[in-house]
């Protein structure tokens, strides 16, 4: 499930709503990226987040087609906020469920990866030394390429 | 054509979106970079460091050298930085 | 922080608390894990958890300790269910809080993998099948064992 | 010396903890597994597979071979199943 909001969200109700009564799941993993007060040399007042309405949800559906194809998931959830954030917001849900804990912990982490790679988000900053679009790390491209070296855990032997 | 421009790109540009017919020579991704860089002041200024810039077709990733024919949409922006 | 309970947990309550009005931490992960209504085999219809009261906390402390030594983290919780559980029900949260994404994700999945191996609980199953203790997994100690091969995401670079 | 059983070596021993004076040739964690055998019926059912039964001294996870001198309290269980 996918969800582009200018406003929060609370975890507790999320992962309720994911569970959706069943009984079947064993692990829930979840990601919350929050706005930090500050980046890597200056200090950070707020964060305006860019997106392109459209191809976002579309690439969002894309990855977690992916994670589905490659973990045995039976629930997922990206929840990504839009507009204007504070330190301390939340910015990004990722949540996952499976029968076993290192599928949803693998998806999970799959999942942000290929979000901040593929997702057009864009961030904006602004802080008392100034104001300026956030740039790409050359990490989070490498964090994504490790998905294609690595095996999923689809094989390994089963653990809850 | 519909083109987008997104984050710095639409603020160098000065606008976000635009309809627009394309000169026919324009095939690729690429070609369509480099003539945005002759549409004036603002243009050359949003496109000089047009290797970082990433485009989408129809609101798919495209690389550079995708071709264009048949597109509807067409986005340009800098890396992605969401999550 | 640790916790033995019996009662329930609320996610976002506890999440609230381990960020404490924080604004420098980025990236929260949390793993629950939930009662499943079957086994490999059979169905189930109630869990027991036994421990070891004195020696849970000493693991939970120690595991936790082991892993702030390897990561980054900023704050870290692990809650414990004991008692009797109906499928569905939460037996385990553990949540890690760091700047980055990669060291909060490894960091918890950790902190489950020593947790299943050290941490002195045991289960009790019972169903329509009969009842029984449930056997440890072989898969866990492997699990763990990753964790002495490979190294901390301590001198990756950084990555929100 | 303080003995705890947990999980299915509390229930084939029947009891959860015992205050006992150990005899002498007792040395190991080993040594204590073997002789538990000697103790009647439930102690020989409960600790027959005694390879798979874990141990702690004074709370803290010990292996077999593991000197019982000084301990205060030596805890025998399955291997652990929660999380």
């Amino acid at each position: 499930m996918i969800r582009i909001q200018e406003g929060d969200f609370d975890l507790s109700a999320e992962i309720e709503a994911l569970k959706d009564s069943r009984t079947d799941i064993g692990a829930i993993v979840t990601f919350t990226g929050t706005v930090r007060d500050r980046g890597s040399d200056k200090v950070i007042e707020s964060m305006t987040l860019e997106h392109y309405p459209g191809m976002t949800e579309k690439e969002l559906a894309r990855i977690e087609q992916e994670a589905h194809a490659r973990w045995p998931l039976q629930a997922s959830l990206i929840i990504h906020r839009v507009g204007k954030l504070l330190p301390g917001d939340n910015i990004v849900l990722v949540a996952t469920a499976s029968a076993h804990r290192h599928a949803a912990f693998e998806a999970a982490a799959f999942l942000m990866d290929y979000l901040k790679t593929d997702a057009p988000f864009w961030k904006f900053e602004e802080g008392p030394d100034g104001a300026g679009w956030v740039d790409a790390r050359e990490t989070d491209g490498a964090a994504k390429a490790r998905w294609s070296a690595k095996s999923s855990s689809k094989e390994e032997p089963a653990s809850t | 054509m519909r083109l987008l421009y997104f984050a710095w790109v639409r603020e160098k540009t000065g606008i976000s979106s635009e309809e627009i017919d394309l000169p026919a020579h324009i095939e690729t991704v690429g070609d369509l970079l480099r003539w945005q860089k002759t549409r004036g002041e603002e243009f050359a200024a949003a496109f000089e460091k047009d290797r970082v810039i990433r485009a989408a077709i129809d609101q798919t990733h495209a690389r550079h050298d995708a071709a264009i024919a048949g597109a509807r949409e067409i986005a340009f922006f800098p890396p992605v930085t969401g999550g």
